[in-house]
């Protein structure tokens, strides 16, 4: 189920990503990076011998200061997870990992989307779930309705 | 873009790769067509979609198409977006399992199952041994249901009336049991974190075990008349392969995954609730196309009805359900949790930050995922084979749009 | 062999043909409902047809979709009465969570799924409308003790 | 004239054309399935199963808006839907009806306060029957077109009435 962190940040110090800090959390063992550097970590740790050639899952959190980034990574040949998360600002900009995940095209979309930043280098970097003019949802600063208007409709 | 042709699959190739070893399709039928020579045709592009009555549900599919060559397809997504992830914010933890229900409304039970799991891993709760078989007999009942629901749309897809009435026939049943179980028929708000609701009803085990009895039958008469059937054969088998790259590089999960041959399944390798105590094998295919995905979730049913019988020989004394605080409020913490729903791996990433709502409640629905390889699938194939993919990818566009 | 799956598929046919019909002709005959199924919230009443509510806000509060709510007035002696008390059974999702909250079993969840309106007014309504909240009726049935006045309990009115 | 005695709302030999229709639609609705979330499987699925059988009240399934007299929107109807909805209930023929199912299509239900959800579908098209429940049973489905096919009968009359006021 864990990888062994000292392996993980191996493996990144080889790919020449610095500053990455591996640790045990609740979640699993947790790898924050600087989103400059994710591209190149990803790329390392799929092709590395950990062999994390599944992106499960990619989703986005409003923390009330940044948007962080996590990065669900799989090996299904050593059966471990790990978990890479990263930083944005509010008015940052997502680079894609398609083209070493591709399960990340959608997510990445949605993640854009509701939380308002913009994608690069993405095939297509459209609106997936909202239509145009509807604000970044999942953001902490933008509110769901209250009861009284959904009361009074 | 380079040019979708040179991609393309013949059927030929693949029969003789395949391990398929009855009725292979008929020498002379072409399923793709190598192009007229000579006549140049103008591409056309179809909207199929989002109303439409075999997409299961309101997928959009834009589908550029040459003659009757798909060359190019786009999901469109969005037209069920509901903001489960975002109301979840304003919920308490044991409200959460109302919101997971109507995300794959199809296997609740499943939804709740991941809400309740993240929801005590974050507590730290040690569930009674009832409680987890309690839960276990209730979403493998929920998976039976779920899969008769796809069982019967996707002979829909083909042109096939019978073997949907007969399904629907025995979902019934099901869903009489959960009705009884757990109060309704399809939202049920049965599992809370901690356990579940209520202990199961007085003499529902004689209801569930003469189910079980005919259903045995019917799933052979189910799997005889659809899968038997030479017709279903040739429209399903070398449809929409899916190479074991493929589905690792899209986080396939489920029935889609484990037909490619790698025979991941949540149940097994994370185990959860009772499945440790049980015995059941998980089914993979060889090829990963559409009669390969059929194969691995009859053989799926058939192996839940296993697991049902198990959880109620073994049904253990007790309580069903732990002592959790009205008012849940775990401590600060990242958790994620997953179940093995019918359609995947249903994940649930859960950031609290000690107060009674969720901070970021995030919902892998792997629909989401199946949704995405259907671009990469669609190019090569028959505008008519195109609703075969979709139906043996099993999307459910609750948890997709979520 | 070609076409041997068809004739299966016809015997199959045949065998459930003979299975019987499993129709329920519904608005003749109706499907009983077990015990524990939910359908629309209805009040509960004690044996002197008074509602069993205290006005407490419990299941207000539970209610994920905030359809319920309770209007009251509290009189001087804290004592409270209920002015109204709404239901919006169109936006209900009978996820049980008020009627499990319910520390009194005030109300209850109903086996009556014949909800149909034609009316858009008609999705909301009030489950009790200018009564007294139990508590009230409790804080003050030991006092006339069995005269007859009590049942009138127009003392806000 | 004394025909009148036997075309007047009482005579049995003779019916009204409007009356008629009215009647011969009401009991053959041919409901638009326009399934979107969970209401689809009980309301569209499992009504036309063999247990519940809606073929038995003349209501039967089209997927076509134009062979259409009623449209059951089951579901969450959201802002990028709304357009759709819109646009397949302009396709229907006249006269034509629609069936909110569910408490989502009827109010917004559980997901009303999401911004991104429709308060109901009577914000984009008229509807003439609200099915509550999340989801309705399939008899409550029944029920509903129990109610539709009443009031397509108080319609006429009502028409009826109002002429007969007028002359």
């Amino acid at each position: 189920m864990l990888p062994d962190a000292t392996a993980v940040s191996h493996i990144l110090t080889a790919a020449g990503v610095s500053n990455a800090v591996v640790a045990t959390e609740t979640l699993g063992v947790v790898c924050r990076l600087e989103a400059a550097s994710v591209l190149r970590a990803l790329e390392a740790l799929r092709d590395g011998e950990l062999d994390f050639r599944v992106l499960l899952d990619f989703l986005g959190a409003d923390t009330g200061e940044e948007i962080e980034v996590t990065y669900h990574l799989r090996s299904l040949t050593r059966d471990e997870e790990l978990f890479i998360k990263a930083t944005v600002a509010y008015d940052g900009e997502l680079r894609s990992v398609w083209n070493i995940y591709a399960s990340a095209l959608m997510p990445e979309r949605e993640t854009a989307e509701l939380l308002g930043l913009s994608l690069v280098g993405h095939p297509n970097p459209k609106r997936l779930l909202t239509t145009d003019g509807v604000e970044p949802l999942l953001r902490k600063s933008v509110p769901i309705r209250t009861v009284e208007e959904v009361r009074n409709r | 873009m380079s040019d979708p042709r040179d991609d393309v699959i013949s059927v030929g190739a693949l029969a003789a790769e395949g391990t398929h070893s009855a009725g292979d399709p008929p020498a002379g039928i072409r399923r793709v067509p190598s192009g007229v020579d000579g006549l140049t045709t103008e591409h056309l592009i179809i909207n199929m979609g989002p109303q439409h009555p075999s997409t299961h549900g309101v997928l959009r599919l834009l589908i550029e198409v040459d003659g009757e060559e798909v060359l190019a397809a786009e999901t469109s997504l969005g037209y069920l977006h509901r903001g489960i992830e975002k109301l979840a914010e304003s919920r308490k933890y044991h409200q959460l399992g109302t919101l997971m229900d109507r995300g794959d409304y199809v296997s609740g039970m499943h939804g709740e199952q991941a809400a309740a799991l993240a929801t005590e891993k974050l507590l730290e709760v040690t569930v009674p041994d009832k409680a987890r078989y309690i839960r276990t007999l209730v979403a493998e009942l929920t998976r039976l249901a779920s899969h008769l629901v796809w069982y019967g749309t996707f002979g829909l897809d083909t042109g096939a009336m019978g073997q949907f009435l007969y399904a629907v026939r025995d979902r019934e049943v099901l869903l009489d049991i959960l009705e009884e179980i757990s109060g309704q028929r399809m939202m049920f708000n049965y599992i809370r974190p901690g356990g579940v609701v209520a202990d199961l009803p007085v003499g529902i085990e004689k209801k569930i075990l003469d189910f079980l009895t005919d259903f045995d039958v019917h799933l052979e008469e189910h799997h005889a008349l659809l899968g038997g059937n030479e017709i279903f054969q040739m429209r399903v088998k070398g449809i929409g392969t899916i190479s074991r790259e493929m589905a690792l590089a899209f986080a396939l999960s489920g029935a889609n995954l484990r037909a490619t041959g790698v025979g991941f399944d949540v149940r097994r390798d994370r185990p959860y609730d009772a499945y440790p105590d049980l015995d059941f094998d998980v089914p993979v295919g060889s090829t990963g196309d559409a009669w390969d995905r059929y194969m691995v979730r009859m053989e799926e049913m058939r192996q839940s009805v296993r697991m049902v019988r198990q959880c109620i020989e073994g049904m253990p004394e007790g309580d069903f359900t732990a002592k959790v605080p009205k008012v849940i409020r775990p401590a600060e913490g990242e958790v994620y949790a997953s179940v093995e729903s019918s359609r995947g791996e249903t994940g649930v990433h859960l950031v609290s930050d000690g107060s009674p709502e969720p901070y970021r409640y995030h919902y892998r629905g792997p629909s989401l995922f199946a949704c995405q390889v259907l671009e990469e699938i669609l190019p090569g194939h028959l505008l008519a084979d195109v609703v075969m993919m979709i139906g043996s990818l099993d999307i459910m566009l609750g948890e997709a749009d979520r | 062999m070609w076409g041997k799956g068809l004739i299966n598929g016809l015997r199959i046919t045949m065998r459930n043909m003979r299975r019987g019909p499993i129709t329920l002709m519904y608005p003749y005959e109706k499907y009983d409902l077990p015990e524990r199924a939910r359908w629309s919230v209805v009040p509960v009443f004690d044996e002197h047809g008074d509602p069993k509510c205290t006005a407490c806000m419990v299941c207000v509060r539970q209610c994920p979709d905030h359809i319920l709510d309770l209007e009251i007035t509290t009189a001087e002696d804290k004592s409270k009465h209920i002015e109204h008390f709404r239901y919006e059974l169109g936006a209900c999702m009978m996820c049980g969570l008020c009627v499990e909250a319910c520390p009194f079993s005030a109300i209850r969840m109903s086996h009556d799924y014949e909800l149909a309106r034609t009316d858009v007014a008609a999705l909301t309504y009030d489950l009790l409308t200018d009564t007294d909240a139990a508590s009230a009726r409790k804080n003050r049935e030991p006092k006339p003790a069995g005269a007859a006045p009590p049942e009138g309990g127009e003392h806000s009115g | 004239m004394a025909i009148d005695r036997f075309t007047g709302e009482h005579s049995v030999a003779f019916i009204r054309s409007e009356q008629l229709f009215d009647y011969a639609r009401s009991k053959s609705l041919w409901y638009m399935a326009f399934g979107i979330a969970c209401c689809a499987i009980e309301g569209l699925m499992h009504a036309s199963g063999p247990r519940f059988d809606f073929d038995r009240m003349g209501v039967f399934f089209r997927a076509s808006p134009r062979q259409a007299d009623v449209m059951i929107v089951a579901g969450t109807v959201n802002k990028k839907m709304a357009e759709t909805v819109k646009l397949l209930y302009d396709q229907m023929p006249e006269p034509k009806w629609v069936v909110a199912m569910g408490a989502c299509a009827s109010t917004g239900g559980p997901f009303r306060e999401y911004p991104n959800v429709v308060l109901g579908v009577d914000q984009v098209v008229p509807v003439d029957v609200y099915i509550p429940g999340c989801p309705p049973r399939p008899e409550s489905v029944q029920y509903g077109f129990i109610c539709l096919q009443d009031k397509i009968t108080k319609r006429t009359e009502e028409r009826l009435a109002a002429r007969r006021d007028r002359s």
